[in-house]
Order: structure tokens, then C-alpha cells, then sequence
């Protein structure tokens, strides 16, 4: 006897690969469609506690009428489905990835290790200081290293990001001038600047005023000139640029800006150009985030987790969110004492507790290992990296600033567009095929067709050249292949082109969206 | 000097000959020279990895307060939940660890599918159709709530219950000082919000109701009280709740949210003193164009093939700038991801007994330190999975005591809540057993006599 | 100025990732060919011992002349590097592994918790019983635990692979009789028996002796009576033998076999199928190994390690090889005492320490999870997925035994080899473009064109219907597509169909060996 | 009952109908009903995962000796080297972990790649054209060395000088009851192999010669003087490393062996109580077609790329059978790989270095050893980076008394090597602070007093 006996039932097959690219290219099933109803994974402690029913356990009325529908699979699913999801996804781990702006450098796996050390991810954000000594003492010294790193004064370790930093910035400043008793309504911010730049003004109460670029990439001195008045709280630089490009007249801005009583935020973004070279707090910066995902080499985890550090000049301390850890004995034996500490006009609060603090962890050892000679280094070759790409694709594409970069490179590709219609996204998909995750494009917005490379000081002189390479091939076919050949790139990769305006029109957000769902 | 650069002298040399540089300092020559740092920074110079990884174990071995050292019967939105091996091995996958946010689609369907999965997983948990792929964590999720509540509303007036975690309220204040918003603090009484009648000037009426479900206190407040409250006065709903009593409880969505958050830690995530943890994030289907953060979307490929990407962007600040519904840009992905992988794994029966198990053990513990002469309830609402006692001495002293005795004994509540110093919020998780909660009760006994 | 600054150099690029799946089908460059002179990537402590010259270490005329030239690569590249590679290999993780005899299950991650936890990974080997009392106490429940399994009295944990369990209890075999004052020199295995049983058997010092298999596929009784006399030291069986079939006649297999004074021998490669449900001691075996990377779920480690611990009747226990963790005090609370003893007899050692041990731990694991009540399950279910395929397969492929299977199933193409040509490793190459990997071929020897699937009981009743289906469908091409498009198969992998006759003709079995190196 | 079984009783039942059966138990009617098991197993019932690994860490925590309690200065061919991040994390990878031997190697090139490598690395520094894809540990590999040494030769006599491991030696002699050779031990005399003349009967003669270069106490042997007996009889040089100490010795190859083996557990695999760990084997091209286990060669695949494959499959049991050169079938090829991340980890410059900071320590901790009034050399022969003192009493109470200290410190030889019970063989890794070595002599000299 043989025949039919169909299992699929309602269920996708968990252990079917294609999806993987080792061997296929079908779409994975979502891990709703791999349920089965009745399969399961979990399982608890035994614990001994008396199993009241739920009944009796909270009143009437409160308790869901059906069980959360999240998935029913087998342990076995679930890994091999999260695994082939992994293998359909693209990470520093597997190549180069000059993502500009974000420093996709290489993170060291020993950061990893310090991150799962029980001492560190066992312990309560609730528990007393007396209790977390180690946590606080930790704390501090990546406070003060990242104020010697910045020249700062002090630090808060709360913002969970970038952007955050930026608020946390802008709502520093809005309280050191209300505490000037004269609030004011302004920030600039250059076109270059970065999106999150403009979105935390608004969200720091503040208009934004923008200042165009000059010829050579930088504040247009005149420009700025104009806008600054006494109702001007501050200006929030990136420096290097977005352009990848020294703000040369920084002392004048900063001369300038301060003349009015405004603050200068400076955006830590691109700190990585210039560790041990050229410090914030020495430009005559206020206020300072850094983005310790980028310059110390914390995992980017997908989009995520990150760590936004704010440190200030001396005047503005008083305000620093709290609590604050800090040291209260200084002792040579290793056993200082620790506690936390709100300052006098704290601003309050930016995080449910004291900033993504195992992120701190992964930072702190970072730095530790490279040290004060190695973290300048760091800036040295990243930037000598970026100008080595800068040079050798400086006849391929166009390099709207024709000027040293630092530690990343803004191309444009407009002259293949012009001539071809090849559009930076096209190249940006035909780069994936050569092997490299593709540069930033579109960004900054003030270059038409930008390419903006930031190959990091971890990628060698050989992946550099391989990469030069693979962008001078598709420049040389975007003028020797027919038009719209590029448009067929990536064709390796498990899926092609995706259509994101569909994405947009027809949303589905979620499994349920799904017609059919 | 520990370095993770590859280059050698020769190739530094190699490559500053092609640039025509002798030094290279010279790649630094137009920082002026009057700001560059004229020394070397005052760190310490590289080490190797073990000296570093035996420094900062140093520290780890200063934390008493470390989970293999105390039990913890602390919350208050961080929890000692079971992380199974599992979801420890697929969210460690370097894949999801190194890669940043999917802006080539085609080569990140991973992340991004992984991200598609935890959004419908949080839609279903909370009872709402869309949910974002995170934020940083749930102070800032209840943030970027109130921010949504506002702009949908139209009125600037929020009111803030008294059970929504202090420090979520201390975030909202600091960020009402950019915003302008108009906190109004509702206190708890007994442990729920009594709401203030709504029949009050139109300036006055609230633009936004944000109450706790489970509040601060563990307790069960009336969600429908504060839902009429929002039908006659137009406000959003916005409700902070606690994803794991999920399992068992009506969803927010259910109870008519227009926005829940919460803090997504207890989905695998560990304690780590606070982070990187998780912000949750949903909102009704009208709300979506207002919806702070990245949001994947199903869509097809060029072959017609299913795929994901993330979707309305025209939110976001790298294309809406100044008026983008958010700042937010890095968030906290691989934290999704692992809620993502740690749902799963609890899938549709383990959540529900999950939660089971927390309440069962919130209540024996709860049962018999209330036996203990001289201890007295924090409030008197029902709870669910964390409760508050008084004590007859300052929490604080408690605490200190019980960690002679081995426990983290829960989270000092503080001049909080007009009281006075002796609150203490415990948790109980499923991975309290009840031997452990017994000596708990017994060493509790000892540090209250 | 523009121009070509070649990086290349003599290494390859690092961060060019073409070789991973997810992006190209490009070679992967060996470690040796992404090695720059100069590179580091290794870092130890700060130990302040003092720093001597090697001179004054060693005496002169031991030194090497030249560092053995490993590899010179950067941390970056070595991650990415093996990242890569992990990205070119299949696994269990990814999806069905079939692989018939080798039970390629679930292999559950708590085990690798277990393997990690630094009181059993950071343990010196001859650290004295007295400082090792948790690891001898694993040891007994270990042995304990595989005793009650197959019904035997005691066993040695040394063997590190089944094969060397096999030697261990040939060895054995020899002991027992040479203590009987009558040494014997044959050894009987079935024709279907695996190959590690014959070459076993020679390195025990006996000849071998082949049984055929009957109609049913089980040893031919009357040419088993044929060749027993008193010469015989012993049989090897694998019960269900290699067909997956059970051999019935077990029980007058035994008294036949320790009638003419011969041991018999438990080859329990397939013990999977029979947990709980019979045990080798009560079927009349004398030696029993057991394969934990099979049965007890360790991870295969693409290749190894495994562990093949023996257990014995109670009269080849004083053989046992030594030293054997041992319980010496037993006692309520847990704080049992153990020692080290060695056997008088002991036929000696097997293991340069004391066998696999953090397999066994892995595989305790694994049991105490199941428990006794799951690992009667993992059999049922084992054979009924097994027996699932057969019955679904049946028309398609031929069933040679057309019995009942235990927990795999041998069918054959050779229906398809005769009327189209399509041959048993078409079929394997075929089955990898479906999303499984193949099933073991050309195995048993006595089945043509044999294809051994073992679906194992972690695989879903909807992943064996994805994987019938996908049987059925090559099934269907080979019948309907024209001859040799099967050849083309896999198309979809990193490489395709490997040429091997050129490897063993052209040996290259090191990068130094490659022409031009 | 915990499971890992996806099966529900729905499924079960669905597919037991398919097979026309009505119970599961007919699964089993070919198996004779009165040979069944008639009750369940005698074990536990199926436990959650978090209370088998609470039982398993209750073991471990039962072990004193491990390194993050007693400092380990025990050697013997298992070694407390620095294993980076690093390398656990890409060893770790689970498709390294979970496939198995690469039948397929169209979807094996990883894992064949890796293996491919790390037979170049032992070709290398072993000092040999060819090295296998790795044996079960040093013993094993000393087996097969000596079964290929007999079978080149032509004749079974083996010396085996007495630096051999002990262990090691004790598995040849238990082979050796199989395969029937006749080894004698020559003995060693202050450290070193002391040979006998070589001008006996021919039927005497070795047909193997095995020596250890550095030998079980450390000492760096005479190899040369070994080669000259084999060159006189014919013998195969059969040479035993510590893999290690070739960073700076020079290679056994060099000094002229047929067959090198070593243990490979310094490259990257955990102590773990001795397993598994990873047997090292390499051997002159003559001998290629007699080598045992598994060899990876490079091909091409159909479109001409690169490629792996395990070659001379003929010499195997799955298909040589009972004319195999070996009855290996799984080996420790994870350990192969994880040593090959290792030593590429570590490199040309860090295996060097490694070596002569083992090799300082080594002589620091030695001098300061000798210093104590009552402690003696072993052997007075030149050691590289372990050796051997006698102790003023019985090396078993020395080592007791040093774990009181938080030392592991050594492994007491017992009545080898005819002497006494005073004999402690010690070694020093590169990851022993001077202040580590210093409490350890000071704690030593406390420990003799
Ligand atoms: C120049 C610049 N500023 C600010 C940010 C925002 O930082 P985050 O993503 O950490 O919030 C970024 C991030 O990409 C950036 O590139
Ligand atoms: C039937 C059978 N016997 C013996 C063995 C040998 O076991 P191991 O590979 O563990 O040495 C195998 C392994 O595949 C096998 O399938």
C-alpha cells in the first residue's frame, strides 16, 4: 500500500533549506507558518510552588479569553529557522561594509566575552550602589576616558544612541540658557547635516536654521555670519563633516557662535577621524555625543543597540541628567568607592535606568586594548584609508570637493548618470555582487548621486584595493554596457530588487496584514 | 599596543606614497594646528585582551548584586526571566550581531524578516495591529507615545497616572522641557488611578491619558475608566504595560489603547544593569503615519519573490528631517531580534504559563511575607505578577540585610507615592523556587524583627 | 593624480565576500593566501616574567632556523574568513540531514551550555579524584545511566568514537577468552555490518568471517550455524542491523553463539530505534558500544568528536580498561565520594586520558532531559518516521526488505539506474537543490544503488513530507527528463559536482602541495 | 517529560494510520515480545532544561581543580593555554558543530576548507609533506603511528622510549594484544632515551622507534641519535611532539621522522577533563597510502572552481574493510577546525612567542623551585617548557596541599621512571604572571616544609 498521507497540515516544513543560499533561493517561511498547533520549546525550573489556578489568582474580568498567538514550534524549527535567517543576512563578520557615516568597523569578539561575564549581565539596574560597586566603578572610567578622549569635562552615559545624545544635548543647552534666565529659539545646523540633526531640534523645542556649504565643503562663513543673532541657543556640527571634510574655520565658528552666548553641539558621529589627533572640548565644543556603536567598535546589531554618551564643558555640568555615578574615594588599592549622584540643575532623566550600560562594558574594553597610542592610530589609518580610496577612484567618479577627506569619502556617480542614467543605487546593488556591502547613498543630501565610502581602519590595504577595483569594473560597465543592464543587479543574492514602493502602498506590518491572513 | 589594524609599516608607507605624503601626519593637515592635541591622550597605553578582559572581571567581581551571587526578587520592568540556551546561540549569531540597519534589502532579509516576525508577535501581545522594530527602551517608548498621543490629538495636555514607572515619568518631564507638553500627575490611591472628572474646561481636557497595565506596583488598574475618560474627551489612550502579564491578562488593544509600550527586557535580554534593553512600541492602524521608528514591510522582489524591507520612511529624520515623527535612528534591532527568537521559543502556551507561574509565585511569596509580624501591604488593589509590602524599618536597611542573607530583595520605592521610606516592590519570577522564596520569606523575617 | 597603487600585494583581500553563498559562488582564498608578512592577530597576558633569550633556554642546535610559517592575518580577517566558510557548509542547524546510520538529530543547545560551564570545561585531566569529585560523579551517573539503557553491568567510557569501542570490546573478547586458557581467532560480522566492524576486527587481532544476509535481510541462520565452531571468539552485530530492519532471530542467534562458547558483540550505532523498548543485554549480548554523537544527541562536529563508551555483562567487568570512576560512598545528600579504580584484569587503556568526557556530559544532558519516559519516545517516534518514508516512498523507490523498519528505512534506485541511468549519487546531488541534505549511499554494500535515510524523530511530520515529496519529484524527473540532466545536479551550491578521481590522482593534500607553491 | 520531539498525538495518530497500525507499540512487533523491555527505564522522568543544567553545574561545582579556583601548573600533554574569544566564537559556529563527516562536499567546503588548512599548519609544523584530518587524542595517533610504522617496515619489534606518555604507552600495549607487536621500553636515564647498540639478530631488531621530542618530562631528546638506529635497521622514526615547543625547536621532521603525532588540545580546546581533544598526525609522502583516517585534498568541481573532497577514501574501513589501514571512522574534526582558527589566530609571530614565554616561565618557575631547600631536579637534561623535581615527600601530599593554596601544581609521577613517589612533573604556560609564579614557589616551599 502506498499514497498520500499530507503532513503539511497547516504547517510550513521546518527543516526544508532552500532558503538558505548554500542551496536555494525560496523565501523562508515566517515562523507562523512553521507552527504547528500544540508544538512547543519551552520549558521552566521546577519549581514547588503551589499551582493556584488562574482563577484565584486575579480577579474577574482581567484575564484573556485566548492564549497570545505567537508560534508553536519545535526547539529544532526554531533554530534552523533563525539560522537560515542568518545566512540571509549580510555583516561585518562576513565582509566589507563601507557604510559611510556609520564606521561598520570590525567588532572584536572579546568584547563579546566581556559582555556575558555574569559579574556584568546578572546584575539588577535597581539594585543599590553598595551592592554594584563594580558596576559604577566601571562606569566611571568610561566617563573619564571618553572626557580625555573629547576633552570634556564630564559625561552622561544615559542616551541610548546618537540621537538620543543629540536631545539630551539640545535639552542641556535649552537648560543652561533658561538658567541664563534668556530662552532662546534657534539652532543652526549645516545642509550636510545629518537627519537626526534636524529631528532632535525639534524635539529640543528649537527652530532649525540651516546654513548652506561653501565651495569647499564647509559652514559658509558669510552665511552663518548672517543667521547668528542673540536668539541663537546653538549650532550642532559634525566635524569631520558629513562630506568627510575638516571644518577648517572651526575656531571662528566656534569664536562666533560663543560671541552671541550660543553653545556649539558637536555631533560625534565621525569622531573616529580624529581620536588622539584633534579634541571637541579643544575645537571649543560645548557639548559633545559620541556613538561609541561607531568609534569603539560596538556591534551594530542589525540597527541596534548603541550607546550615545554626552559629555560637556565644565559650566555645564550642573546639568547633567542623574543619577550619575561617581567616585568618592580615590583609593590605590583598586577599592574605590562609588555612588550615584544627581547634579544640583539635572535636566532629569533619558533612560528607564543609567544607558545601555553593557554597551559601556564592550567600549570600555575596546579603548582598553587599544589604548591611548592605539586609539590615534585608529584615526590615522582610517583616514589614510579613506584618502587612499579617494585617490585611486578620483578619475572613475567625481569628487565634488577635491580636497584631503578624512576618514570617509563622499563620491558622486553623477557623471554616470548623466552619460548612462546609471543611478548610485544601481551601483550600490552591483557593488553587492563584487563581494562588498555597499557604500551610504543619497547622503549627504546637499551631493547629487553620493557615494559615501568609509572603509574603517580595520579593512586591509588588499580589501581596499579589491574594492577600488570592483567600483572602477562598474564604472567601466556602466559606460560599456547597455543602459539598464545594471538594473538587473544584485542577481546573486536571495532575493532581487525589492520593491519598496509596494512595500509603502499596500502596507503589511505584520504576518495578520498578510491577504489571505 | 593591542590593535585590531592590519596594515604594516610598508604598507602605511606604500599607501602614504601614493597619496604623495611623507608622514602622516599630513593626512591632517588641514586640522589646524593650534587644536590639535599637542600630547598623547592620557590613557593608558594598548593592552592585550586578557589584561583587559581580567580588568574588567575585576569589576564583575565587585557587583554583589549579581544574579549567581543574590537571588533577585527585584522588577520594576527589568526581570530575571529564564533565558534559555537557545535564544542565547541564534541572537548571538554574528549575522544579527555585526550587520547594521537593512538599507540593502537584498542582502539583509534576515534581519529584516526576523524584525517582520517580532512586530506581528508584538501586534498580537498587544492587541493592536502595527507595532515598530523597537526602541531604546520603555522610558522611551512611553516618550515617543505621549509625542504621537499629542500630534494626534492636537492638544498638549497629558496626564501622566502615577503608576507609570518613576523613571518613565522623570523622562517625560525631562523631554516635556523640549516639547512643551503639559504633564499633569494622576496619584495612585491604594495602589490604582483615580482619575479626576473630565467634565473641565476644554483647555484643560487631556490630550493624552497614559496609565499603567500593570501599573508600577504590579497592580490591575480600571483600563476602561480611563478609556471613557479619553471618549469624552477625545484624548489617546496610551497604555505602559508589562508584556509578560500579557499572557494571561486582556490585552491593552483589547481594553481600547490607542498606543501600548512597554519594556521588551523580559523577552531574553539580560538584566545587564538596565541595558541595552527594549522599547516596545504599537499603535492603532490611524496612528501608522505617525509611528515613531523603523517598520518592516512585506513586499515582493523583482522575481515576484516574497520579501521584507523597511517601509514608510518618509517618517523617518533621514528623509523627514525636522518634521520627522522621531528622532530616532540607531535603535535596539538585535534586542528585537532576540524577543523575536525568545517569543518563539515560549511560543503561543509557553507565554501564558509563563505568566501563570510568575503570578502563582508572586502570590505565595506575597501570602507569606504578609504572615510576617510588622509587615503590611503597599496597597490593597489586586495584583498580578509584583506586588509592594511595608515594612516596619526603611526598605533600604531591608534590602542591605537581606543581601547578607543572599537575596536582592527588591527595589526600595523610596519617598514615593506619599509615603514614607519603608516600600518595597518585590517580584517573583517563575524561576523563583519554592525553596528559594521560603528562605527568602525566612530571611526577611529575621531582617524586619 | 590618479592611478594604480596595487595593495594585493602577495595576499588576498580579506573583506571581499563573493564566496559566501549569500552573495556569489566565488572560491574562498585559504588562510594562507589572506596572509600578509607582518600581520598579527594574537595577544597574551602581561606576566612581568622575566625575558630571556631563547640562547639562553635552549641548548644550541635545538633551535629552528625559520618561525613555522602559519598564517599572518588580522583578527578582522580571520573572522571573516571562517564566517565565510561556516556559510559554505551544511548542517543541522540549516535543515534535514538524513544521512542514514549516522542519526544527525537535534543536537539541543543546552548541551553546549553544559560543555561551557567552567567547572567541567576548566579542568585538568590528572587533577587528583580528590579535586575532581564532581566530574568521577558524573562519570558513575553517566555509566549508570547507559547500563540500565542496554541492560549491561558496567562500562568503560574511554572509547572516543564507535569505532574505538569496537576495538575496545574486540579486545575484550580476547581477554575473556584468553583468561579461559583458549584463545580463538574468528570473528563473524554480516555482510551488512559497517566497515569500521571488519577493520575492527583485524586490528583485534582476528580474521574475519562474513555471514550473507537472508531474504529478509537479517543473518542467515544456517550459514551462521555453518561457520560456528570453538574457534570463534565472537559475532558483531548491529541490531536493527544496517538495514534498519530488526534481526528476529536474535535470541537463537545468541544461545547458537554462546553455545560454541563465543561472545557476542553489540554494535549500537542504531540503538536509536530500540531505547526503551529492548535492551541489548536482554537480547544476549556480552559487549555493547554506544555511539553518544548518535543516539545521545552530541553534535557531530562535522566529523567528530563522538564517544563510543562499552558496557558489559557482568563477566567482562573485571576486563574493563582503567582507571573507572567509582562510587565509594553513597550517600543521602548528594555528597557522594568517588575514586579512580582499575579492574584486576584490566585489558588496559584507551584513552590518553578518560575517554570524550565533555561528550558525556553533553549526552547526560541530553538523557536527563528525556528521561526514561522520553527516551522510549525518541525510539517510537525514530521508528515511525522511519517507517513513514518507507511506506510513502514504496512505489517510487524499491523497497528491497518490504518489512517493517526500525529507525531508518533502505531503499534503492536501482529502478531508476536501470531504466534511465540515474544513479544513487545523482539522486543524493539531486536531493540537495530540494533542501535536505543526502541520505548515505551505496550503503549497506549489499543493496544496489542504496539510499539509507534516517529522518531521526526531531524531524517534523511536515518536514518528511517535504522530503518525500522532493524524493518523489527527482523520482518523477528521472523518469521524464532526458538522461544525464540529473548529472547537472547540484546547481545551486558554492561548487558543483566535485571532481574526486582528480584528488586522489593529483594528491593535494596541503596548500604546499599545490602546483606553483 | 521534557522532549525534543515535535510529533503531536495528532500527528502520531495520522501517521500510525497511514501505516495501517493502531498503535504505536506495532512498530515494534518484529521484535520478539519476550526479549521487550516489560517496564519503563529505571530512570528519571524527563526534566526541564534549566533543572539539567542546575544538576550538571552541581557537578561542576563539586570539581576543585578547576582553573578559575586552583591555578593550574599541571602539564602532561593537556595545557591551560590562552584561548581567545576569538576562537570560541568562529569554533563555535554551528555549522562547524553540527553537520558530520563531508559525504556531500558541495555543501562541505567549509568545513573541508578548515580541514584542508589545518592539515597545511601540522604539515608545517611538523615538518612533513602530509598530515591526516585528525585522529582521537595523542595516544590513538601514537597507535596508528606505531600500526604504520610495523606495516612500512615489515617487521613488528617496537621501541618505545619511556618518555612516551605514560598513558600513551599503556593504550600501545593494550593495542598491542590485537595486533600482536612486541614493544619494548628503553628506559631513560637523567631525561633522556638511552638506546640500546643496534648491532643485534635481525630478529631483534625495532621495526619503530618511538621517542618523544620534548619528552613526557620535559626534556628535549637526542633525535638525531634515534634517526641513526633507524638508518642502521631500518626502522620508521616514529617522533611524539609537545606541538607547541616546535614554535622555536626545530621540527621532528627536520630531525628526520617518518611519522610525527602530538596532542592537539593546546590549540584551542578547553581542558574539559581530557576530551575530547584532537590527535595530531603527520608522515613522510611514502607513507601517504598507509595513512589512517581522513585526508582532505584539493579538486576541482564541474565548472573548473576550487575545490575540497576527502581523497584516498580506498585506504578506509567503509571501504578497505578488514584490509584498512585503520578502523577510524568519527574523529575530532571540530577540534581540527578550532585548532586551525588557533594557530591562524596565533600565527607566524604568536606561535613563536607563545613558545618562548612558555619556555621563560618554565625556567623562572624552575630556578625558583630548585631554590627550595629539598627540592631536586628530576633530570638534569635540558627541558624546554615542562620538567619534573622530587619533592622532600610524596608528591600526592604536595599537590593536596597546594590546592589548600589555590594551585594546581602538578601532576605527581607515582612509581614511574623507577624512583619514588616524590617525583612532580610541572609546566608553566605562557598565561602564569611572575606574582602567579611567585605565591606558587611561595605556597610550594610551605607546602615541602
Ligand atoms: C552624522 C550622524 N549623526 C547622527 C547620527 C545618529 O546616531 P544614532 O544612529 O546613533 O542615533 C548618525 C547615525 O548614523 C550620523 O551618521
Ligand atoms: C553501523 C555503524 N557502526 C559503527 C560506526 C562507527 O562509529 P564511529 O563513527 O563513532 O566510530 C558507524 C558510524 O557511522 C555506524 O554507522
Amino acid at each position: 500500500m502506498t499514497g498520500s498521507n499530507d503532513l503539511h497540515g497547516p504547517a510550513a516544513p521546518g527543516g526544508k533549506a532552500t532558503s538558505a543560499p548554500l542551496l536555494g533561493r525560496d523565501a523562508e517561511p515566517t515562523i507562523f507558518e512553521l507552527s504547528y498547533p500544540g508544538r512547543q520549546a519551552w520549558s521552566f525550573r521546577t519549581t514547588g510552588v503551589p499551582e493556584l489556578e488562574l482563577e484565584d489568582l486575579i480577579p474577574a474580568g482581567h484575564a484573556r479569553s485566548e492564549p497570545v498567538p505567537l508560534a508553536e514550534v519545535s526547539e529544532r524549527d526554531l533554530v534552523a529557522h533563525f539560522t537560515r535567517l542568518s545566512h540571509r543576512q549580510f555583516s561585518v563578520d562576513l565582509g566589507g561594509y563601507p557604510l559611510g557615516s556609520c564606521t561598520m568597523k570590525y567588532n572584536p569578539k572579546v568584547c563579546d566575552a566581556v559582555a556575558a561575564l555574569p559579574g556584568l549581565a546578572g546584575v539588577h539596574p535597581a539594585a543599590p550602589a553598595s551592592l554594584t560597586q563594580g558596576w559604577l566603578g566601571l562606569m566611571v572610567e568610561v566617563e573619564e576616558t571618553l572626557c580625555e578622549i573629547t576633552g570634556m569635562a564630564a559625561a552622561t552615559l544615559q542616551p541610548a544612541a546618537g540621537a538620543s545624545g543629540e536631545l539630551t544635548g539640545l535639552l542641556l543647552m535649552r537648560a543652561w540658557h533658561d538658567a541664563q534666565g534668556a530662552p532662546r529659539h534657534k539652532v543652526i545646523i549645516p545642509d550636510s547635516a545629518h537627519g537626526t540633526n534636524p529631528a532632535s531640534v525639534t524635539l529640543g523645542g528649537y527652530e532649525v536654521v540651516t546654513v548652506p556649504s561653501d565651495a569647499r565643503g564647509c559652514v559658509d562663513m558669510e552665511a552663518l555670519d548672517s543667521v547668528l543673532d542673540e536668539d541663537v541657543a546653538g549650532i550642532m556640527l559634525t566635524n569631520p563633516n558629513t562630506l568627510g571634510l575638516f571644518e577648517e574655520d572651526i575656531a571662528a565658528i566656534a569664536a562666533a557662535v560663543h560671541k552671541v552666548g550660543g553653545l556649539l553641539y558637536y555631533d560625534g558621529a565621525n569622531l573616529n577621524a580624529i581620536l588622539g589627533v584633534v579634541r571637541p572640548g579643544d575645537m571649543g565644543f560645548d557639548i559633545v555625543h559620541m556613538n561609541l556603536h561607531k568609534t569603539f567598535a560596538t556591534p551594530h546589531g542589525g540597527g541596534g543597540p548603541g550607546a550615545g554618551p554626552v559629555a560637556v564643558s565644565e559650566r555645564l555640568v550642573p546639568f547633567l541628567p542623574g543619577p550619575r555615578p561617581q567616585r568618592v574615594v580615590d583609593s590605590a588599592d583598586g577599592a574605590d568607592v562609588y555612588r550615584w549622584h544627581t547634579p544640583e540643575r539635572s535636566i532629569g532623566r533619558m533612560h528607564s535606568w543609567h544607558g545601555n550600560t553593557l554597551v559601556l562594558a564592550r567600549a570600555l574594553a575596546y579603548i582598553l586594548v587599544n589604548g591611548g597610542d592605539g586609539l590615534q592610530k585608529v584615526a590615522q589609518i582610517a583616514v589614510l584609508n579613506a584618502n587612499w580610496i579617494r585617490q585611486r577612484l578620483s578619475g572613475t567618479y567625481d569628487v565634488p570637493f577635491d580636497r584631503q577627506c578624512m576618514h570617509e569619502v563622499v563620491l558622486s556617480s553623477r557623471n554616470l548618470k548623466q552619460a548612462h542614467g546609471v543611478r548610485a543605487l544601481d551601483i550600490a546593488k552591483r557593488l553587492l555582487e563584487e563581494g562588498f556591502h555597499s557604500p551610504t547613498v543619497y547622503f549627504p543630501l546637499i551631493v547629487e548621486e553620493a557615494l559615501m565610502i568609509e572603509p574603517t581602519e580595520t579593512e586591509s590595504p588588499q580589501t581596499l584595493e579589491a574594492l577600488a577595483v570592483a567600483l572602477e569594473l562598474i564604472a567601466n560597465e556602466a559606460n560599456e554596457l547597455p543602459t539598464g543592464s545594471m538594473a538587473e543587479a544584485p542577481r546573486n543574492t536571495p532575493v532581487r530588487r525589492v520593491d519598496e514602493a509596494r512595500a509603502a502602498r499596500t502596507l503589511i506590518p505584520t504576518f495578520d496584514a498578510r491577504a489571505g491572513n | 599596543m593591542g590593535t585590531y589594524i592590519p596594515h604594516t609599516e610598508d604598507e602605511i608607507a606604500s599607501m602614504l606614497a601614493f597619496l604623495g605624503l611623507s608622514s602622516i601626519d599630513q593626512l591632517f593637515a588641514e586640522v589646524p594646528e593650534a587644536l590639535k592635541l599637542q600630547r598623547g591622550l592620557e590613557l593608558a597605553d594598548g593592552a592585550g585582551e586578557p589584561d583587559v578582559l581580567a580588568h574588567l572581571d575585576a569589576y564583575a567581581n565587585r557587583n554583589q548584586a549579581r544574579t549567581d551571587r543574590l537571588l533577585c526578587f527585584a522588577g520594576g520592568g527589568a526581570y530575571d526571566h529564564e533565558i534559555p540556551s537557545v535564544t542565547k546561540a541564534l541572537a548571538g549569531r554574528s549575522e544579527f550581531v555585526t550587520s547594521y540597519t537593512p538599507y540593502q534589502p537584498e542582502v539583509a532579509q534576515g534581519v529584516l524578516q526576523a524584525v517582520f516576525e517580532f512586530q506581528t508577535m508584538i501586534a498580537r501581545l498587544f492587541g493592536l495591529p502595527v507595532a515598530n522594530a523597537s526602541l531604546y527602551d520603555g522610558a522611551s517608548a512611553t516618550v515617543e507615545a505621549v509625542n504621537l498621543g499629542v500630534a494626534a490629538s492636537g492638544r498638549n495636555t497629558v496626564w501622566v497616572s502615577e503608576g507609570i514607572h518613576p523613571h518613565w515619568r522623570q523622562m517625560l518631564a525631562t523631554c516635556a522641557a523640549g516639547t512643551g507638553h503639559r504633564l499633569r500627575t494622576i496619584k495612585l490611591v491604594d495602589g490604582v488611578t483615580v482619575w479626576p472628572e473630565s467634565d473641565m474646561p476644554v483647555d484643560d481636557r487631556p490630550g493624552v491619558v497614559l496609565v499603567g497595565y500593570p501599573n508600577y506596583l504590579g497592580c490591575l488598574e480600571d483600563v476602561p475608566a480611563a478609556r471613557a475618560i479619553c471618549n469624552e474627551t477625545g484624548a489617546m489612550l496610551v497604555v505602559a504595560t508589562d508584556p509578560v502579564s500579557l499572557g494571561v491578562l486582556k490585552s491593552p488593544g483589547e481594553w481600547g489603547a490607542d498606543v501600548v509600550v512597554g519594556e521588551g527586557q523580559l523577552f531574553g535580554t539580560t538584566l545587564g544593569f538596565g541595558g541595552p534593553y527594549l522599547g516596545l512600541f504599537a499603535c492603532a492602524q490611524s496612528h501608522v503615519r505617525r509611528l515613531p521608528g523603523r517598520l518592516v514591510g512585506e513586499t515582493v522582489d523583482l522575481d515576484g519573490r516574497r520579501a521584507y524591507v523597511t517601509t514608510l520612511r518618509a517618517r523617518e529624520q533621514d528623509i523627514r528631517r525636522e518634521k520627522a515623527t522621531s528622532n530616532v535612528c540607531t535603535n535596539q534591532t538585535l534586542m528585537a531580534v532576540t524577543a523575536a527568537i525568545q517569543m518563539a521559543w515560549l511560543g503561543t502556551s509557553g507565554l501564558a504559563e509563563l505568566a501563570l507561574r510568575c503570578a502563582r509565585a508572586t502570590r505565595y511569596t506575597r501570602d507569606a511575607l504578609l504572615a510576617i509580624d510588622g509587615v503590611e501591604p503597599y496597597a490593597t488593589a489586586p495584583v498580578f505578577r509584583e506586588f509592594a509590602v511595608r515594612t516596619p524599618l526603611a526598605a533600604d536597611t531591608v534590602v542591605e540585610r537581606m543581601a547578607d542573607a543572599g537575596f536582592l530583595a527588591g527595589i526600595p520605592l523610596g519617598r514615593q507615592f506619599d509615603q514614607g521610606e519603608e516600600g518595597l516592590l518585590i517580584a517573583v519570577t517563575e524561576r523563583r523556587t519554592r525553596d528559594e522564596i521560603d528562605a527568602y520569606v525566612t530571611a526577611f523575617a529575621k531582617a524586619v524583627a
